[in-house]
């Protein structure tokens, strides 16, 4: 009973994540400038990664696989918005415009 | 898979193995023809890693209640490869760089141009 | 279900590939690249090819195009259009791959365990080493014990690449200060990387000492720890990361690799072993398995991370400018 | 489930790699690698579990860092290449 509970919670929080994942990467391809695609990654970045690494952590129970997971966790957390954050700068130091409608000048 | 849609993994690796291989022979530009000869070496890899794969084999790491696995020796003679590969790719790198410093361009045309002028 | 998802990952290494060819810009070129490696990677994970994926992922993703970016900072980025038509390339590479394919008609067909490749050798191999070397890891107990010759070769091989850049750029010192130290904008990173680059040593240790048991080994590890370095170098600057590893203790470290592994074959010479041969380093075969593969991994690692870290510095230290990459 | 979640991280990979093709600026490029980057290490992560061997996550541990470390050298070349004069400004200021 315990295990089927913790096996839906884990089925659940994959799912979500993989829902931010495709949200994240739809974003990507069909934003219209830079600085918007930037802010769809960070969606799959942070939420989507999360909640699958959770998922999987539920599925590996207390064991040397969660503390490996918890490892990338912490890692990942760090990396993807100091890559974002760098991306963004270098951009605008590389004179990216933002996008703007082209009716209301 | 039976017949000889079994060998669709050689093939697509064949194809990607002719994409290396015409960077290198159809750009001028110099490390674009080290990018080629990159992609040309991971197809390689890849086709060599193909070959090991066994059906329902799992990794090579020897573990408990498990009877079959991959055939390991390619991978170690790949991963090896993979070495050799970065060893190549810095010398061919290294070797544009004093092009570049003695001839003031990295795209072949214009050093045959040099070299037929001089 | 894994045919599914090879045959997508293959599927979209063409598109990369394709793009490669396309692409005018040689940094877009190199992230491609890039992508491509990470994209093959993962391949050899569903390959079952765990430690190649470790290796071409640190190597191939990582190494391999921050040279490629480094070598585009001195040059040039755009690629000019080439002066002949490509008509005769794409002839020749049209022959050449229905050839290839020709070929590979009387191959054995995918993951056939019938396979002769599969019949010669790696059944020994599969079979003995959990006896014989006495680690799980059956790929490190072929590279690191079966054919070591290999190995050494191996190494030999990435010295030699080592001094080769080091005659072809040599490497100027860096003065003090020279560089932007203290730029506002980069201070996210150096909290960053400060915060990554002992971890990433400390993970580059348990690459080399877990490789006997799991994915990883002293060429994985070594590539790792100049990672660590190279981090370091991209966000402090190029003279406080050679305050940090002065060159000429990288030139005693790239020969002391080698040095490690050929007086372990001596060793067991002089012990009364054949060249390489570990089972007489211990009053047990097994232990001197055991200790053989450390000491050689060892050797490997110091090797490949100096002379990963000689490259680098090779090519970043020939910009004129204060620059950091 | 896990074939659900592959699935979906391929999909995700493909857009992603459409948006590298696409460009236009090199910014979108490297950050459509990073997207792909990061879902490369789900995507191992989740294999693991799908072949049922998960203990292989350090290989995962290793694309982290390797792709943060190459998506930080692409920007630091780029901003030394079509850096504003504002960087060289603070170079020399300081020399």
């Amino acid at each position: 009973m315990i295990g089927l509970a913790f096996d839906i919670l884990s089925w659940v929080s994959l799912l979500i994540g993989a829902i931010f994942l495709l949200v994240g990467a739809i974003g990507v391809l069909r934003f219209p400038d830079f600085y918007s695609r930037l802010h769809a990654v960070s969606v799959s970045d942070t939420m989507g990664t999360a909640l699958i690494l959770v998922g999987l952590m539920i599925q590996g129970g207390l064991s040397m696989v969660t503390v490996k997971l918890l490892l990338m966790f912490y890692f990942m957390i760090f990396t993807g918005p100091t890559a974002v954050h760098a991306l963004a700068e270098a951009a605008i130091e590389g004179n990216v415009k933002p996008f703007a409608r082209k009716t209301g000048q | 898979m039976q017949g000889p849609l079994g060998l669709y993994n050689y093939w697509i690796v064949i194809v990607l193995m002719m994409t290396g291989f015409y960077i290198v022979i159809a750009r001028p530009n110099l490390i674009k023809k080290i990018v080629g000869l990159f992609v040309f070496q991971t197809s390689v890899f890849i086709f060599f890693i193909t070959m090991a794969k066994v059906e329902d084999g799992t990794a090579p790491i020897i573990q408990e209640g498990v009877n079959l696995y991959s055939n390991p020796l390619p991978h170690v003679l790949i991963l090896t490869a993979i070495v050799v590969s970065l060893a190549t790719t810095a010398l061919g790198l290294a070797l544009v760089v004093r092009i570049r410093e003695s001839y003031g361009t990295i795209n072949e045309d214009d050093i045959h141009v040099q070299d037929e002028a001089s | 279900m894994e045919h599914l998802i090879n045959i997508v990952l293959l599927g979209l290494l063409m598109l990369a590939g394709f793009a490669i060819v396309r692409t005018k810009s040689l940094l877009a070129v190199a992230m491609l690249t890039s992508i491509y490696s990470l994209l093959s990677a993962s391949l050899f994970v569903v390959l079952d090819a765990v430690d190649v994926a470790l290796t071409e992922a640190a190597i191939g993703a990582g190494i391999s195009t921050i040279l490629m970016l480094a070598a585009i900072a001195l040059t040039s980025d755009e690629e000019k259009a080439p002066r002949h038509t490509p008509l005769l390339p794409l002839f020749v590479v049209i022959a050449t791959g229905a050839a290839l394919i020709y070929g590979t008609l009387d191959m054995p067909r995918f993951g056939d365990p019938a396979a002769p490749a599969h019949r010669h050798v790696a059944p020994t191999y599969l079979q003995d080493t959990p006896t014989a070397i006495g680690i799980p890891n059956v790929v490190t107990s072929v590279l690191a014990s079966y054919r070591s010759y290999d190995t050494l070769g191996e190494v030999t091989v990435i010295f030699t690449a080592g001094t080769g850049v080091l005659a072809l750029l040599g490497f100027r010192p860096r003065r003090r200060n020279t560089e932007d130290t203290g730029r506002k904008k980069l201070v996210i990173l150096r909290v960053v990387a400060k915060l990554f680059f002992p971890l990433i040593l400390l993970f580059a240790l348990y690459v080399l000492f877990h490789g006997d048991y799991g994915p990883g080994g002293g060429f994985q590890a070594g590539v790792i720890f100049a990672t660590g370095f190279i981090l370091y170098a991209l966000a402090f600057g190029l003279s406080n990361s050679q305050q940090l590893i002065p060159h000429q203790l990288l030139y005693v470290m790239a020969a002391a690799g080698v040095l490690i592994y050929g007086l372990v074959g001596i060793a067991s010479m002089l012990l009364g072993g054949k060249f390489l041969e570990y089972q007489v380093l211990a009053n047990d075969p097994v232990t001197g398995q055991h200790v053989g593969i450390l000491l050689i991994e060892t050797g490997v690692a110091i090797t490949v991370a100096a002379v990963v870290l000689i490259i680098y510095y090779g090519f970043v230290s020939r910009r004129p400018a204060p620059g950091d990459i | 489930m896990y074939i659900v979640v592959s699935v979906v991280i391929l999909i995700s990979i493909t857009m992603g790699l459409v948006r590298a093709y696409r460009g236009p600026t090199l910014y979108d490029r490297v950050m459509a690698a990073n997207m792909i980057g990061t879902l490369t290490v789900l995507m191992v992560s989740v294999l693991g579990f799908l072949t049922g061997r998960p203990e292989f996550l350090d290989i995962a541990l290793v694309y982290v860092l390797i792709s943060f470390v190459s998506t930080i050298a692409v920007l630091r070349v780029s901003a030394n290449r079509y850096g504003t004069a504002r960087d060289d400004a603070t170079g020399s200021a300081q020399e």
